[in-house]
């Protein structure tokens, strides 16, 4: 089968998917309890204008109708307005997604750098001291939970030695704004022209980066290990050591071979991270998609869950999908078949 | 070409030190296909890896030497170790799927091998060169193979480009681990034909792990039998498979099955390689047993006039029992 | 009277593109009772897909399968389950056959719990004893788990499990193909004695010519899921008709260096993939000696002498095949 | 933070609040978001008039200045109509906003009607708090002079016009950017046209606001020195901390008790604590249940040590609640009732009550008052132990859920703040414990406490509305509509080199005020 | 020669009993599952049964803030709690919410998997429609769960159960589905077994030990849940002490250089998610050396 008939049958299932996922993120956020009227109307609200309020947000109308309406706007590309901020979900999430995936891309590349490394390190060097030191790091490192490890390094890098940056959110706090084109800061002070203020968000960049890239550096060199092993071990790499070829080559058709599950980690990584950074993010005050998720929560402003949770899986199937074909262009053996 | 003087080789494992080869020594002359033969797990595979240099931890190569062309393979330098590797010494590997890379392309993979033993060199020149070799070894439009992937072809061919890649720097010798036994039967025989033709044509040497006594009946000149990481009998294969010295050669070639005949069975099995027996590994399984051999290690030691070598206490006698049993 | 009547069996499997594969075409054979039946054919051939498909592991696509005058087609899942107790399967992997959790003595004792369930824990024992010692396991290896055994005893757990409700019929899929050559015999002679004890009907699956002359009284040679030639086991292989059952011949390598190898009969080129059958014989883009009109379908079965069947319309062949060390 | 440098060469320092939470919209009529839209209100100080800390004693930080202390803004003066059914405010003259626009009473109208519309905080102090006419509340007489039509003056009246929610917006520019909108909602949401002293330069929704001076600001004579304001979320208390004391902020808000005593430590740092209003309480509800006894409500507020409170929960910061209205509003003679912290008497008082093995649930959320809603609980769980009751903690942890259960009233008991919109005792009496008050979900019914506040509202603030005071203050202590904890102080984390703050009732910073070098 | 005769080559047999504890022995010689196992259960021993020095939810508010010393080992918090105690006490609340839930997800989430170990239409529906719900933010629907039905203990099972559930569902699924290839369950289908004696019989005892493995990540990953929860503040009722909840008090602290507070919970965390991994990893080797 080709690659683009594989996308083509896999665009072709996506609308089923999304509409699940529309579905189910409908449902899911539905059935939570807690009425947003009673914020959304404020503090001063008579019961009166809570019931107005809750007929202004159609909360009053029968679930049925209120799905059938969210699945029709859906459809059309539109979310929906928060019950809160009064800000249509997707300018918040235009707001908020960059910042996440800026983050989440910098730590995954972070962890994968790391963990490629340390994992084909720790392979190639089987049953040594440094295989046994390393797996034991990596161990250690594994089970740091991101919040803890974001604490603490705020604790030591920021109170004690006062070398990293604030935990203040993309950049410092008297920065100056640069116009915002594509959301991504370290693309948008670029085109700006100020390598100044890129530095700094990079400096920013640096602490939740390896708080959250250091457990999954974790988990990536364990995964590399543990697919570098038999790849190093099999009779494709003694083929080509028995060829004459360098070390260097050598592993790197071992690697060859072991990067298919690499890199489909590597994806549903990124894609549990966009929802899972949200802690991290929070502590570090990243204004992301997952800070505004759980603010959203104790606000119950289901509009916003909603098109959070939604978000997150559109992204994660489209990840996936991409994963697959990737893995296509990658493997002839898969596209092949 | 190559002599092999008393390589042992161990696998520290988590069961224990698997000795896996035992003081192997072999020889491979000029011109002339030697066969190494014997039963699963037997060292054969572990004893060419060693030659190679190609034991990787938990197994090292204790001691022994290789003396390839008057250089010793194993204390050789890596990097000089590596430039005789797939340049004088082709390998063969037993599985042609798994030896070649899913992932690249034939022509990539040749150009690799190429350029590290002959430097760089455009993508273009490469390619002729392993169309020329791929032709040689009876490729049908080598063309369309060259630009494809591994699993675009048949067990056959695969094998054939194995076989290829092998030869595609001309090495003085061949070392293949058993080359046909991932392949059926009527494909087998092409196969071997064709690496025969290409040995004896130029010149070279080949070593052919095997465990398949036709093979080495048909095919090699001399033959080497191991058991339990150890050769108990070396020689001529006319004259090892016509007249076993060895017990466990003999108890091999009677396990054939033939119609309507007994089949011949050898009681027991395979010595532990990480309990080693004391004295003579296949004492437990020998109809020929001594009190000595369970205690005192048999010397190899020459058998008959024809330059064969025998490890076993009672090499000499066998021949009257053989005799007797197939009379 | 035959024990196991199969008519125009086929099989095709699907690959995941919809591609089909034919693995199977229109087989029928025959097994008397008491008599072992050889299939041979080069990996690929649908030796096992016959296998399975006589036990009903898998459904046919078409034909008949009778055992024991049971049309066993048209069983219910329930009267099928019933029926397993008179034929079992010995698998080529000895070890991948027995679950790596389960003890000896459960494992062997499994078809009993099954088929028997009325007998006491310890009726069910000795059973499993008795078998054991049929075999020639120790009973003290009812404890142990499949992998603390050798290669060799965990075939013979396998036959064990096959033999321990007594069926009637053993499908013994390439028992010793995996096996070293000195526990092959070993097996190969037990494989023997059982028949000879218990009477039971062998089908025989190998690719091994040397240890089907040993075990079988008749053999077919299979070629891309189609009959080639069969008859009995003297006929075949010291008179092939067949330009495929010749080149199976030729391409065994004797273990006597001092028989030749000069008679070659080498057919060209690799098998055709069973996705995309050729038309007229299979054999057709191979064969060295084919005529045109070997391209031309039907190309049926014929017999050539009583009980010996071949499907090249050449045979019988004019020149004979040189009597190899093999028959003998 | 540092300093930039404006074009004309001169040095106008930045100053950079750490606030807990910014806005994702500007639009604080139509979706209030809490404490974050708060205090960018605050700063735009774009209101009528103001209240007036330096007409009390201490600068207003001792004694709060109440709705005799009045001052203008925006509004240079007014007064009722002869027949005082209207209250008349007289516009100030070449007020500007930052695009240039003049205002006029067209700009004071719209912005209310729209107030009116749009948020019903607005509709509470204008038709609840005071008793403006809901037909017809606003017009315009000229382009200076603005009607409010009233169905009857109270002494509220003025005083409410100091809450930013009904400060003015420009309208012409709002119009001009309404897209066909009556209000301007969408354009509104992202910009403050108004006449205060800062100009939007940008918004990044729930992040950051940058703020410059308006140029065209009126009241430029009371402008500190600041260049720039940077509104900045930092959630996180200890980094607002952090970010003081290292002086890359100028403001911290809303940190914990522990982290203003560290900033009253520090050098780069000063905490001013000034009077407030607010009040911590703990609501018991009394619509049924052993609450409905009011001698039980009694027996629970004798049984908590409020002193140890103010010691253990807010580092000795605040103050006990003395007396039942707060002592920021008035001065109580000797004989005014007090709390008392009696133990015996409370046991005593609950056996009498016959509900001796009382247990019940508080909520505390950290929404409101703050972080230390859960500490407080649990250290009134275990006085409360002490005379024999158990009570159970549930924490509430979403501002939604939290309001959704105080104001259906599914609670026992629970941990609240009373935050005034207007610093005034009769606000503060009326909007908790009356009877018409939607804020009294614990169901105190008392008609003598309903008469007196309603005679407070039409008193004038003299020595005859002290004497009403103390009557209900007295009241309150001796039914306990609730139990009051503790006199909340505003506490202020400002930069060491930062002057100028005046408190206020609302407590908020005029930080165009302020001066920093 | 006799084929019998290698029996006797065969030595030390062990009766059935013997060879069970061998395997136990087996599984307890590993240090990392002892370490692992051992840390825990002293853990959740002193959580339930070690007489603490002060009471973990009466906090004493005239020893606020106190460094580590004689008196309070690990120092006490802002409130007056002594932060030995909590952290001790929650090990008694947070283990046993970890351990239940990762359970409660194994009851439900292996006869899930195992149902849809087939390759039928339906189960390959089911995994698609997984496939979709694993990709939603499950952490994030977890927290609102928690937080929007209430802090009830059942909630936060409820939480760790969306997360592990279909981690456990697609486990069993994939491992059985390879199984279902092989050669033995072949054996058992030809020997005439029911699907019910395949499941149970072939199937499950095979896929026990990964699935074991992975209920240890899945106890660990619930270790981390809990925290994160009780660290933004949900699914926990003061006085209770939680792990999370005392790192988020302590994170307050963390500034006016009172370490000690979020110091402690955070350390009792790290080692009860090492102990889970350690047993994981142990478990995985074994699973795999049978
Ligand atoms: N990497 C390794 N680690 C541990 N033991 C090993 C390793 N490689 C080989 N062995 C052991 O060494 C012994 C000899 O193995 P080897 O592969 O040489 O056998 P062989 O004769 O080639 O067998 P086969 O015919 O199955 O290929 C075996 O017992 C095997 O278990
Ligand atoms: N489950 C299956 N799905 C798809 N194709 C199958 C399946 N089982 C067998 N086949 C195909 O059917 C053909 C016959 O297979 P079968 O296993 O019967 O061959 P065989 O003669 O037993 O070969 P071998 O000697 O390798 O065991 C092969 O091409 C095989 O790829
Ligand atoms: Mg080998
Ligand atoms: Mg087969």
């Amino acid at each position: 089968m080709t690659v683009l008939k594989l996308i083509g049958r896999r665009l072709l299932l996506l609308p089923v998917s999304l509409f699940v996922l529309i579905t189910l993120s409908f449902g899911l956020v539905e059935l939570m309890p807690g009425n947003p009227a009673v914020t959304v109307a404020g503090n001063f609200a008579s019961p009166a204008e809570i019931a107005a309020t809750e007929h202004r947000l159609g909360l009053d109308r029968s679930i049925g109708v209120r799905y059938v309406d969210y699945l029709w706007h859906a459809i059309q590309g539109d979310l929906g307005t928060s019950f809160f901020t009064g800000q249509p979900i997707l300018t918040e999430l235009g707001n908020r997604l960059p910042a996440t995936i800026e983050l989440v891309a910098l730590a995954l590349a972070f962890a994968a750098v790391f963990g490629l490394l340390l994992g084909t390190i720790s392979a190639y060097l089987r049953r040594s001291w440094y295989d046994r030191f390393s797996r034991a790091v990596v161990s250690l490192l594994q089970s740091v939970p991101d919040f803890v490890l974001a604490l603490g390094l705020i604790f030591v890098l920021f109170y004690l030695a006062g070398v990293a940056p604030p935990p203040v959110g993309r950049i410092g706090l008297g920065a100056e704004a640069v116009p915002t084109v594509t959301r991504f800061l370290l693309i948008d002070t670029l085109l700006a022209g100020r390598p100044d203020l890129f530095g700094q968000a990079l400096w920013h960049l640096m602490l939740p980066v390896i708080a959250l890239g250091v457990v999954y550096a974790a988990f990536f060199a364990k995964m590399t290990r543990s697919t570098m092993v038999p790849a190093l071990n099999s009779p494709q790499v003694e083929f080509a050591r028995a060829c004459g070829l360098s070390e260097w080559q050598v592993v790197r058709y071992a690697y060859l071979q072991a990067r298919a599950p690499i890199i489909t980690y590597g994806a549903i990584l990124f894609g549990s991270l966009v929802g899972g950074a949200a802690i991290v993010e929070t502590i570090f005050s990243w204004q992301g998609a997952g800070q505004w998720a759980l603010d959203s929560i104790l606000a119950v402003d289901m509009p916003a869950i909603q098109g959070f949770v939604l978000a997150t899986g559109v992204i994660t199937i489209v990840l996936y999908l991409l994963l697959d074909v990737m893995i296509m262009l990658l493997d002839p053996r898969v596209r092949y078949e | 070409m190559l002599t092999v003087n008393g390589i042992t080789t161990h696998f520290d494992t988590r069961r224990g030190l698997v000795r896996a080869v035992n003081d192997v020594s072999l020889e491979v002359p000029s011109g002339q296909i030697v066969g190494l033969v014997g039963e699963s797990g037997c060292g054969k595979s572990a004893t060419i890896r060693s030659v190679l240099g190609l034991i990787r931890p938990p197994g090292h190569t204790v001691s022994g030497e290789a003396i390839f062309e008057g250089a010793d393979l194993l204390r050789m330098s890596k990097r000089k170790l590596r430039q005789v590797r797939g340049n004088e010494i082709g390998f063969v590997a037993q599985n042609p799927f798994g030896a070649l890379n899913p992932i690249l392309r034939i022509r990539d993979q040749f150009h690799n091998v190429i350029t590290t033993h002959r430097g760089r060199m455009p993508h273009a020149k490469t390619r002729a060169i392993t169309l020329d070799t791929l032709k040689a070894v009876g490729i049908p439009g080598p063309e369309r193979v060259v630009d494809g992937y591994a699993h675009e072809l048949s067990g056959g061919m695969a094998q054939r480009v194995v076989i290829g890649m092998a030869l595609v720097l001309d090495p003085r010798l061949i070392v293949a681990d058993e080359p046909t036994t991932a392949l059926d039967v009527t494909i087998q025989r092409q196969i071997l034909d064709l690496m025969r033709d290409l040995v004896l044509t130029s010149g070279r040497s080949m070593l052919l792990v095997t465990h398949d006594l036709g093979v080495v009946a048909q095919y090699c000149d001399q033959v080497v039998v191991m058991y339990a990481g150890k050769v108990v009998e070396r020689g001529r294969v006319d004259e090892v498979f016509v007249r076993p010295a060895h017990p466990y050669t003999l108890g091999l070639l009677n396990s054939v099955p033939r119609r309507g005949a007994e089949v011949h069975t050898l009681r027991g099995r395979v010595a532990d390689l990480v309990d080693y027996p004391p004295g003579c590994p296949f004492a437990d399984r020998c109809s020929f047993v001594l009190e000595q051999c369970r205690s005192v290690v048999p010397e190899q030691r020459t058998a008959f006039d024809g330059g064969r070598t025998v490890a076993c206490h009672r090499a000499e006698e066998e021949v009257s029992v053989r005799v007797a049993r197939a009379g | 009277m035959s024990l196991v009547r199969v008519e125009g069996l086929s099989k095709a499997f699907h690959r995941a593109n919809g591609e089909p594969v034919h693995a199977v075409n229109d087989v029928s054979f025959a097994i008397g009772e008491g008599e072992t039946l050889a299939l041979i054919g080069e990996s690929g051939s649908g030796k096992s897909t016959i296998g399975r498909l006589l036990l009903r592991l898998i459904e046919p696509d078409a034909g008949t399968i009778e055992i024991d005058g049971q049309d066993v087609r048209s069983l219910g899942r329930e009267p099928l389950r019933r029926m397993r107790s008179t034929m079992q399967v010995v698998f080529q992997e000895p070890y991948e056959s027995l679950n790596p959790r389960m003890r000896v003595g459960d494992i062997i004792a499994e078809p009993l719990a099954i088929h028997e369930p009325q007998l006491s824990r310890a009726e069910r024992q000795e059973r499993v004893f008795e078998t054991m010692r049929e075999v020639g396991l120790e009973s003290s290896y009812a404890d142990r788990l499949p992998r603390a055994m050798s290669g060799g005893q965990q075939q013979r757990v396998g036959i064990a499990r096959a033999i321990v409700t007594r069926p009637k019929l053993l499908v013994l899929d390439e028992p010793t193909s995996s096996l070293d050559l000195s526990v092959q015999a070993q097996i190969l002679k037990l494989l023997h004695r059982l028949q000879e004890q218990l009477g039971m009907s062998y089908l025989y699956i190998s690719h091994d010519l040397s240890t089907v002359n040993y075990v079988a009284h008749r053999v077919a040679v299979l070629y891309l899921g189609q009959v080639r030639e069969m008859g009995p086991v003297a006929r075949v292989v010291d008179d092939p008709q067949d330009p495929y059952t010749r080149a199976l011949l030729s391409a065994y390598l004797s273990p006597d260096p001092q028989v030749g190898r000069d008679y070659e009969f080498a057919l060209r080129g690799e098998i055709p993939s069973p996705t995309s059958l050729p038309a007229g014989c299979f054999l057709y883009g191979r064969c060295p000696i084919r005529l045109d009109r070997c391209a031309v379908p039907p190309v049926p079965l014929r017999g050539i002498d009583p009980g010996h069947v071949v499907r090249c319309v050449r045979a019988p062949l004019s020149e004979p095949m040189p009597v190899h060390e093999v028959a003998r | 933070a540092d300093s930039s440098t404006s074009q004309g060469g001169t040095t106008n320092p930045t100053f950079v609040y750490a606030a807990a939470g910014v806005p994702a919209g500007l639009d604080v009529w139509k979706h209030y978001e809490g404490d974050a839209s708060r205090l960018v209100m605050y700063e735009w100080a774009s209101t009528l008039v103001e209240f007036d800390a330096n007409k009390v004693a201490g600068g207003g930080c001792d004694r709060l200045a109440d709705a005799s202390n009045l001052s203008p803004r925006l509004a240079e003066k007014w007064d009722y109509s002869p027949d005082r059914k209207q209250l008349l405010f007289t516009l100030r003259q070449g007020v500007q906003s930052p695009a240039g626009n003049a205002m006029t009473a067209q700009d004071v109208v719209w912005t209310l009607d729209r107030a009116n519309k749009l948020s019903n905080v607005a509709r509470f102090l204008m038709f609840d708090v005071a008793k403006f006419d809901k037909t017809k509340p606003f017009e315009a007489k000229d382009d200076r002079t603005v009607a409010v039509n009233l169905t009857q003056p109270t002494s509220l009246d003025v005083a409410i016009f100091t809450y930013p929610m009904l400060g003015v917006i420009d309208s012409t520019e709002a119009k001009k950017n309404a897209n066909g909108e009556e209000w301007a909602e969408t354009y509104l949401a992202t910009a403050m046209p108004n006449f205060g002293p800062w100009k939007l330069d940008q918004l990044q929704p729930s992040s950051q606001i940058d703020l410059s001076p308006n140029p065209n600001f009126w009241d430029k004579a009371n402008r500190g020195n600041l260049g720039k304001l940077v509104i900045r979320s930092v959630p996180d208390a200890s980094t607002r901390l952090q970010l003081v004391e290292t002086g890359q902020a100028d403001y911290a808000e809303r940190l914990s008790f522990d982290q203003y005593t560290q900033v009253d430590k520090s050098d780069r740092a000063q905490l001013i604590n000034c009077v407030s209003p607010n009040r911590d309480t703990l609501m018991l509800n009394q619509k049924s249940g052993p609450f409905t006894d009011p001698n039980v409500r009694k027996a629970i507020s004798m049984a908590i040590d409020r002193q140890a409170l103010v010691t253990g929960v807010y580092k000795g910061l605040f103050k006990p609640a003395t007396t039942g209205l707060s002592e920021v509003y008035w001065t109580p003679g000797p004989d005014a009732k007090k709390f008392e912290f009696d133990p015996e008497q409370a046991k005593t008082l609950l056996q009498q009550a016959g509900v001796g093995n009382l247990s019940f649930e508080i909520l505390a959320s950290p929404t409101r008052p703050g972080a230390y809603a859960q500490s407080l609980a649990v250290q009134i769980q275990n006085m409360l132990k002490n005379v024999g009751v158990t009570a159970s903690v549930k924490v509430i942890p979403g501002a939604t859920e939290f309001s959704d259960t105080y104001f259906k009233g599914n609670y026992q008991g629970v941990i609240y703040l009373e935050p005034p919109a207007v610093g005034d005792p009769f606000y503060s009496l009326n909007l908790y414990n009356t009877t018409v008050s939607f804020q009294n979900s614990f169901g105190y019914n008392n008609k003598q406490y309903d008469e007196l506040v309603a005679k407070v509202l039409t008193t004038a603030p003299g020595p005859d509305r002290d004497a009403l005071l103390a009557q209900a203050s007295d009241l309150i202590v001796e039914t306990t509509p609730q139990v009051y904890l503790v006199e909340q102080r505003y506490l202020h984390a400002l930069g060491a080199n930062v002057q100028g703050y005046q408190n206020t009732p609302t407590g908020q910073l005029f930080t165009y005020r302020m001066k920093k070098g | 020669m006799s084929e019998t005769m290698e029996a006797a080559a065969a030595a030390n047999i062990a009766p059935g009993a013997a060879r069970r504890r061998q395997i136990l022995t087996k599984a307890t010689s590993r240090p990392a599952i002892l370490v692992g196992v051992g840390v825990i259960l002293a853990l959740l021993a002193a959580g339930f049964w070690l007489p603490l020095p002060y009471s973990p939810t009466a906090p004493d508010p005239s020893a606020t803030s106190l460094p580590p010393s004689a008196a309070h080992w690990f120092g006490t918090d802002g409130d007056g709690f002594d932060v030995f105690s909590r952290t001790i006490a929650s090990a008694g609340r947070d283990l046993p919410l970890a351990v239940i839930g990762t359970l409660v997800s194994l009851l439900v989430g292996v006869p899930l998997g195992l149902l849809v170990s087939t390759k039928g239409r339906w189960p390959e529906r089911v995994m698609r429609g997984l496939d979709v719900f694993q990709a939603f933010p499950l952490v994030i629907i977890a927290i609102a769960i928690v937080t929007l039905t209430g802090n009830k203990l059942q909630n936060v099972i409820l939480a760790v159960m969306i997360i592990n559930v279909p981690r456990f569902m697609r486990l069993i699924r994939s491992e059985a589905l390879a199984m279902r290839e092989s050669r033995f369950i072949e054996a058992a289908w030809a020997a005439g077994a029911t699907r019910y004696r395949v499941l149970v019989k072939h199937i499950l005892p095979n896929v026990a030990g990964v699935t074991l493995a992975q209920s240890s990540l899945a106890a660990a990953q619930a270790i981390i849940v809990i925290a994160a929860l009780s660290f933004l503040g949900v699914g926990v009722s003061p006085p209770n002490p939680s792990w999370g909840l005392m790192i988020q008090e302590g994170a307050r602290q963390m500034t006016i250089g009172q370490w000690w507070v979020v110091a402690f919970p955070g350390l009792a965390v790290l080692l009860t998610v090492i102990c889970f991994n350690l047993i994981a990893d142990g478990l995985q080797l074994a699973s795999e050396s049978d």
